[in-house]
């Protein structure tokens, strides 16, 4: 019988996060910002999968699973946003392609 | 079901306008006063069944009841029931709309059908607000006749419309909102007839509630009620709403969504929560006085016409609340005619007002004077309603007034006189839109149409009403004489005291 | 025959509503017939039913007509009803007496002016409510009199509005007289609460069982009441209006602000003796506020110009002396006084009129002068009325009902000394100012051309009031000189008081000296006048322009002062807070929450920049203080 | 098993701050494409053979290759790493980090002190498990799940369209 580092998972999973976080604040460019974004939902996947097994339950993984979808989804959605304001503003700056005025 | 009918006959005539307007702008006007005349003559019906003599119901409460489950799980249901004092209300509410439409028969040439449309909803709102005898439904109606007005005001009213439309509706929504609050708390703390919850108004009749709860939700009623009415701190949304919506608007603001705030106080407020009353009666009627001198003054200064016109209406609303919450025989029967008679002066007023931008164009009595040389029919029209509107004896509102203050002189002389003073500021304000609009020298001398036949009609409405009242006030005050017995009843308990005083001193 | 009480109000008012809705288009003999000839059905009319009234008086000499009930609240439950005794009928038959022949001299006196219809709808609705307010039963009804006669008031001294002056005028009249109805009304609140009623007599029996005499409630009442009587009949403190009513046309100054209007005080507190009576704080007030009023407006009248302005505070004056009567219970001497000056001062009136109209609306007595020859029936009229003002002794009706006061202010019960030298001394004035105005308007030099001469619509009514003026006086003689009583005896009838009056006056030698010292009083005013004005009017002059002359020249002609007093304490203030306040400091407030609003709005705003990584930085930031507050709390 | 864990956690963390540190976006995918697969062999060792699949199937797989499109269908010139460099000056890094570490720290604190039995046995719980729970207990979530894609699906192609009404320009002019 094994033991689980159920709380180092939960660190590196944090520590994950919080990378993918800092990229999010950091990068300028959209891709960076939309791979940043996978790191983070992967992170809370793992936190997920985590408890899961700590648990015993296959409900962490279920919700890996959603997670997955949500990330399928919006890397789509997103890449076809990128896609469209290169076209629009030919640049993936995300700070120069704001029009608001705040 | 007639009262259900009562209800829906606007609803639906005002769907059939609203469809139909597109098409024939004249035909839609036929079809709301159409709509409106069928409804009356309905109402008319059951006031000669009713009021007539022979059909009294002996001693229910009410003249007619009809009740439909509609979420039974809170105990809301759809429970309409009519009594004396709904009548009178949904009488001088179909009459003023009637008016209303025969006023902006002219007026209104843009989206005559969704005109009418909002206008008739609107009064199937008030007419709901009126029957409606589930605190829920009640609120339902409340907001029914709230959207209308706002598309009223916003879409047809004049220059400044869309603040006085987004003022209208942040007050009235936030004081509704208060009293949504209140309807809840009142149904979850009410012990109920013991079978869950209930909005039902008679199970809250029965067993009044008291202690402190019942003063902070009557205060929430209060609050509510008392910007309709307007009272005075929470009148400012008034004078820009009058001022700034069509002349039907106006006419159907004054004459009746103000007095769904008078309404509400005397149906729920004095007998649900007869202790909480005793204690802020008080308070109320110094509002009231404070109302009825504040308004008289602000009304003296105004330069425009409908303005001045509306702030009368916050000072003669004042009256009403002092009356309400005198609570005496004399003040409760003088609350109610004062309620007809300020629908009948101000709506012919605010009419009068109207037809006049019609013709100069202009609201600014700095721009006016010596009009009577040039439309003699106006001046006599105005004066006699200004009259009406400073009390003259012999019209409905010295009656009102006289039986409101002989009533609040029972239980509170001081403020009493100080309202009285309330006759000589009617006086200064209203000789004073005489004397800058129609007397002295004329400012041009182009010549304006007078009195077209239809506003003669409609004016010499409105005038018979009011000498009516004058000179023979009693059929409206049998009328409403049982309910305001029992509301009485229902309130005596901590009153006991006064009645007695000015029991034995009569 | 009494039955036809209630229609004598109703064919004015008919009248009325013919010339409202027809006046346009009816020619103007038509608009003349029914608008004098309604007041004259109703004249005779009256004259019947006072016929039938005399001759077969009913029971308890009051006649009592039920229309309908008005309200019915608890025990309260005031009728339309009439109620007809010697008072009132006194009353009613000299409005629609007197008021038909104003109506008829109105015919030619208006006759150019493009409102005709307008203006005999006006006095037609005048008389209607003057006469609801003389046959009212109750009190309530009364005051839809009341009030109405002060709405016509208003609109007739404003008939001429397109004059910025007149329209100030009539609404000081309206505001002013509102003043004092409005204590009125809090004095019927009073009685209602207290008393439970507003019916006269009920009020009067209940008041005396239930309060009884010198009560507090008894004395706030009648205060109350005499609140309105006092805004009304244009007494102190509340007398300012009356003067500047005379802007209106001179038939309405004859009948509304002479005649019968301004004496509905009177009226009132006749009506109501027996509250007044229980009350002798009540008595005594009113009878200061007559003596008071009648010294005040005889020395004001003393220094006016305007021949109208004259007779305007000749009115306030004359009431002031029926106040004085009333103040020391001697009721129908001061109904008698009523009768006799509505008669001399509706002829004075007219006659002023008569001048005034053919001179081209000149008002102005230095500007007249000499016309005794030129309008001779005019002159001759207008000195009789003068006389009957004057009280001239012996020959005119004014000696014997103002003789009849000043003899009761010295010898009632109520009564004194000084009220008695106050009235003397305002006898001595009224002589004074009357043939002032009659020395400067009609003899001297002619300083005006007469333009046209009166006709006979204006000369009848003259000679009719002339000759009312002199023989209405015979009807009650002091009992040293005729003993003749008819009058005070059928007052009687209506004031059971007025009796034991007649009993403590029976001092025969007392009372000759006070007539002889009346009657030398008036003559020696007439002198007085004569020398100043007309013998010798530089001494008038000089007297006049000394500092001391002038500024008491300056103050009595400005009515002592209370014009400018009232401006200073209530216009003023009144105006400046409401000009103040016109935008509402209430909506302020509100504003103040829609302004926060917006500044919130707007300093958010600030961080909508559209920074995808400033928005991130904040969510990060915003969930390291939650998980912060929620790890360290 | 348990220096596997601590293995593959290094390497995760490694290449993860080397995808956000590095200058070209085809470098930085690269890097993601490691840590995904470390994370799907913490998965493994954690008792999750199924989930590890699906990570690599879809994230290193299916989502990777996507960006990999994406970025050869922009074409992003040389010019963007250069760019890149000139974004990424240490005065950018120092408050994000801190920020950051903050949050870390935080989170750390959370799952210490949380329980004080840090580990627990070890139980694999397989596909079968996993999908009994999806379709059973979760069958609504799937439903909605699905919708999303099908919206995902949607939009993509919308966006992806290449005359889209260009508002933005238009809202900028006014």
């Amino acid at each position: 019988m094994t033991v689980l580092p159920v709380n180092g998972g939960l660190v590196l999973a944090a520590g994950l996060f919080a990378i993918g976080l800092l990229g999010v604040l950091v990068r300028r460019n959209l891709l960076y910002t939309l791979m940043c974004v996978e790191i983070m939902m992967n992170a809370a996947g793992l936190a997920f999968v985590v408890a899961g097994a700590k648990w015993g339950q296959p409900d962490g993984q279920v919700f890996f699973i959603f997670i997955l979808t949500v990330a399928a989804a919006e890397v789509a959605v997103g890449l076809a946003l990128v896609n469209q304001i290169y076209r629009r503003f030919h640049t993936l700056d995300n700070d120069s392609t704001s029009s608001m005025r705040g | 079901m007639t009262l259900v009918l009562l209800v829906f006959i606007p609803l639906a005539g005002g769907l059939i306008a609203g469809w139909m307007g597109g098409k024939d702008s004249t035909a839609c006007r036929w079809i709301s006063l159409g709509a409106l005349g069928l409804d009356a003559l309905l109402a008319l019906g059951l006031a000669f069944h009713y009021l007539g003599g022979s059909g009294n119901p002996g001693d229910s409460r009410w003249f007619i009841e009809w009740s439909q489950p509609w979420i039974p799980q809170f105990g809301i249901s759809f429970h309409f029931a009519m009594d004396g004092l709904s009548l009178v209300m949904v009488l001088l509410t179909l009459f003023l709309g009637l008016i209303g439409v025969g006023a902006s028969w002219t007026e209104i040439q843009e989206r005559v059908g969704f005109f009418h449309f909002n206008f008739l909803w609107i009064l199937s709102g008030v007419l709901g607000v009126f029957l409606a005898m589930d605190l829920f439904l009640f609120f339902f109606f409340w907001e029914v006749m709230l959207v209308p007005m706002y598309l009223l005001i916003r879409i047809w009213g004049h220059e400044n419309r869309r603040y006085a439309a987004v003022k209208f509706f942040l007050f009235t929504q936030a004081s509704g909102l208060l009293m949504l609050i209140s309807i809840v708390a009142l149904a979850l703390l009410h012990p109920g007839n013991g079978q869950g919850v209930t909005f039902d108004y008679n199970v809250f009749l029965q067993n009044p509630l008291h202690g402190p709860a019942a003063k902070w939700i009557m205060l929430g009623f209060f609050v509510a009620f008392a910007t309709k009415l307007p009272a005075f701190p929470f009148h400012p949304w008034l004078a820009d709403a009058h001022t700034e919506a069509p002349t039907a608007g106006s006419i159907i603001l004054a004459g009746i969504l103000l007095k769904t705030g008078a309404y509400g106080m005397l149906r729920f407020i004095l007998p649900l929560f007869p202790t909480a009353v005793h204690e802020f009666s008080t308070t109320a009627m110094i509002l009231g006085v404070i109302g009825i001198l504040y308004a008289a003054i602000l009304a003296f200064a105004q330069d425009d016409m409908k303005r001045l016109v509306a702030y009368t209406s916050v000072s003669h609303m004042g009256f009403v609340l002092l009356g309400i919450f005198a609570g005496t025989d004399f003040a409760l029967k003088g609350v109610v005619i004062q309620m007809i008679c300020h629908g009948l002066s101000a709506g012919a007023q605010f009419m009068l007002v109207g037809a006049l931008y019609e013709r100069i164009h202009t609201r600014d009595m700095r721009k006016m004077g010596g009009l009577w040389d040039a439309i003699p029919g106006f001046g006599v029209a105005t004066m006699f309603f200004a009259m009406a509107s400073l009390g003259l004896p012999g019209l409905g509102n010295f009656v009102a007034e006289f039986m409101i203050l002989v009533g609040s002189f029972q239980v509170a002389p001081k403020l009493t006189i100080l309202a009285t003073l309330g006759l000589i500021a009617a006086t200064l304000y209203s000789l004073r839109l005489i004397r800058r609009a129609f007397h002295g020298p004329r400012q041009d001398e182009k010549a304006y149409p007078d009195l077209t036949l239809r506003e003669r009609a409609l004016n010499g409405a409105f005038a018979l009403g009011l000498i009516w009242l004058g000179v023979y006030p009693q059929p409206a005050i049998n009328a409403v004489t049982p309910t305001l017995k029992s509301i009485q009843s229902s309130a005596a308990t901590p009153m006991a005291e006064h009645n007695a005083i000015s029991g034995e001193s009569q | 025959m009494l039955n036809l009480l209630w229609t004598i109000p109703v064919f004015p008012f008919l009248g009325f509503l013919i010339l409202l809705f027809f006046g346009e288009r009816l020619p103007r003999k038509i608009l003349a017939l029914v608008g004098a000839g309604s007041v004259g059905v109703s004249a005779a009319v009256t004259s019947l039913v006072a016929y039938a009234f005399i001759t077969n008086p009913p029971e308890g000499h009051a006649f009592h007509q039920v229309l309908w009930t008005w309200i019915s609240v608890g025990d309260f439950h005031p009728q339309i009803a009439f109620y007809l005794d010697a008072l009132a009928l006194v009353m009613a038959g000299v409005v629609t007496g007197v008021g038909f022949l104003i109506h008829v001299y109105s015919i030619e006196y208006m006759g150019t002016d493009k409102d005709f219809a307008r203006f005999f709808a006006c006095m037609n609705l005048f008389v209607f409510a003057m006469l609801v307010l003389v046959l009212a039963d109750n009190l309530l009804l009364l005051y839809i009199g009341w009030e109405g006669v002060g709405l016509c008031s208003y609109l007739l001294i404003g008939f001429w509005y397109r004059e910025p002056a007149n329209c100030t005028a009539a609404q000081k009249a309206f505001i002013v007289t509102r003043v004092g109805d409005t204590v009125m009304a809090i004095g019927f609140f009073l009685l209602v609460v207290q008393l439970g009623t507003l019916d006269v007599q009920g009020l009067m029996e209940r008041a005396q069982s239930e309060w009884g005499p010198a009560s507090g409630m008894a004395t706030l009442a009648a205060l109350l009441l005499l609140g309105g009587a006092v805004g009304k009949s244009g007494q102190l403190p509340l007398q300012t209006w009356l003067p500047d009513a005379m802007a209106g046309p001179t038939p309405v100054s004859a009948l509304i602000h002479a005649a019968t209007m301004v004496t509905a005080g009177v009226y009132l507190i006749a009506r109501t003796h027996v509250l007044f009576e229980l009350s002798s704080t009540a008595m005594m007030a009113v009878a200061v506020v007559g003596c008071l009023t009648l010294l005040l407006a005889g020395f004001s009248a003393l220094v006016q110009t305007d021949i109208k302005r004259v007779l305007a505070y000749s009115t306030i004056s004359q009431i002031g002396y029926m106040f004085l009567a009333l103040g020391v219970g001697a009721w129908s001497a001061a109904m008698f006084h009523f009768m006799t000056h509505a008669f001399f001062k509706a002829l004075l009136f007219l006659a002023a009129g008569g001048v005034i109209h053919a001179l081209h609306d000149e008002q102005n007595m230095f500007k007249m002068g000499g016309l005794w020859k030129q309008l001779p029936v005019v002159f001759w009229t207008f000195l009789i009325g003068s006389a009957a003002l004057a009280g001239i002794p012996l020959i005119d009706a004014g000696f014997y009902s103002k003789d009849a006061i000043l003899w009761a202010a010295y010898s009632s019960e109520h009564g004194s000394f000084l009220l008695w030298l106050g009235a003397w001394i305002g006898a001595i004035m009224t002589s004074i100012y009357t043939f002032r105005m009659v020395f400067i308007s009609f003899f001297g030099e002619a300083k005006n051309h007469v333009h046209h001469k009166p006709g006979l619509t204006i000369l009848i009514p003259l000679i009719i009031l002339a000759a009312l003026s002199l023989v209405a006086g015979f009807i009650e003689l002091p009992h040293n000189m005729g003993h003749i009583q008819m009058f005070s005896h059928f007052m009687g009838t209506a004031f059971e008081s007025a009796g034991e009056h007649a009993q403590t006056m029976a001092e025969p030698g007392g009372e000759a000296m006070f007539q002889i010292l009346a009657g030398v009083g008036s003559l020696a005013g007439v002198l007085i006048a004569w020398w100043f004005f007309l013998k010798n009017p530089a001494s008038a002059d000089s007297l006049a322009s000394t500092p001391t002359g002038s500024r008491l020249h300056h103050f009595w002609k400005s009515g002592w002062g209370f014009d400018a007093f009232y401006d200073k304490v209530f216009v003023q203030p009144f105006r400046w807070i409401s000009e103040v306040n016109k935008a509402d400091i209430v909506d302020g407030f509100y504003s103040a929450i829609a302004g926060a609003t917006q500044l919130t709005h707007s300093v958010l705003s600030l961080t909508q920049t559209g920074r995808v990584r400033w928005y991130a930085a904040w969510v990060t930031v915003g969930s390291v203080m939650i998980l912060g507050a929620l790890l360290f709390k | 098993m348990t220096f596997a864990f601590y293995l593959f956690s290094c390497i995760a963390i490694l290449a993860t701050a080397m995808v956000v540190t590095s200058r070209h976006p085809v470098h930085g995918l690269l890097y993601l494409v490691v840590s995904f697969l470390a994370v799907a062999s913490v998965f493994y060792v954690l008792g999750a053979p199924f989930i590890a699949l699906l990570e690599v199937i879809v994230y290193a797989g299916a989502i990777m290759v996507l960006f990999v499109f994406m970025i050869m269908m922009l074409n992003l010139g040389p010019n963007v790493a250069s760019e890149e460099s000139q974004f990424l000056r240490p005065s950018v890094w120092v408050g994000p980090s801190l920020l950051c570490l903050v949050l870390f720290v935080e989170m750390i604190y959370v799952v210490v002190s949380g329980e004080p039995s840090a580990t627990a046995a070890a139980s694999e719980i397989d596909p079968k498990q996993v999908g009994v729970a999806l379709i059973g207990k979760y069958y609504l979530a799937v439903e909605f799940a699905s919708m999303l894609l099908l919206a995902g699906i949607v939009a993509a192609y919308h966006l992806g369209k290449r005359s889209l009404p260009d508002e933005t320009t238009e809202e900028a002019i006014q």
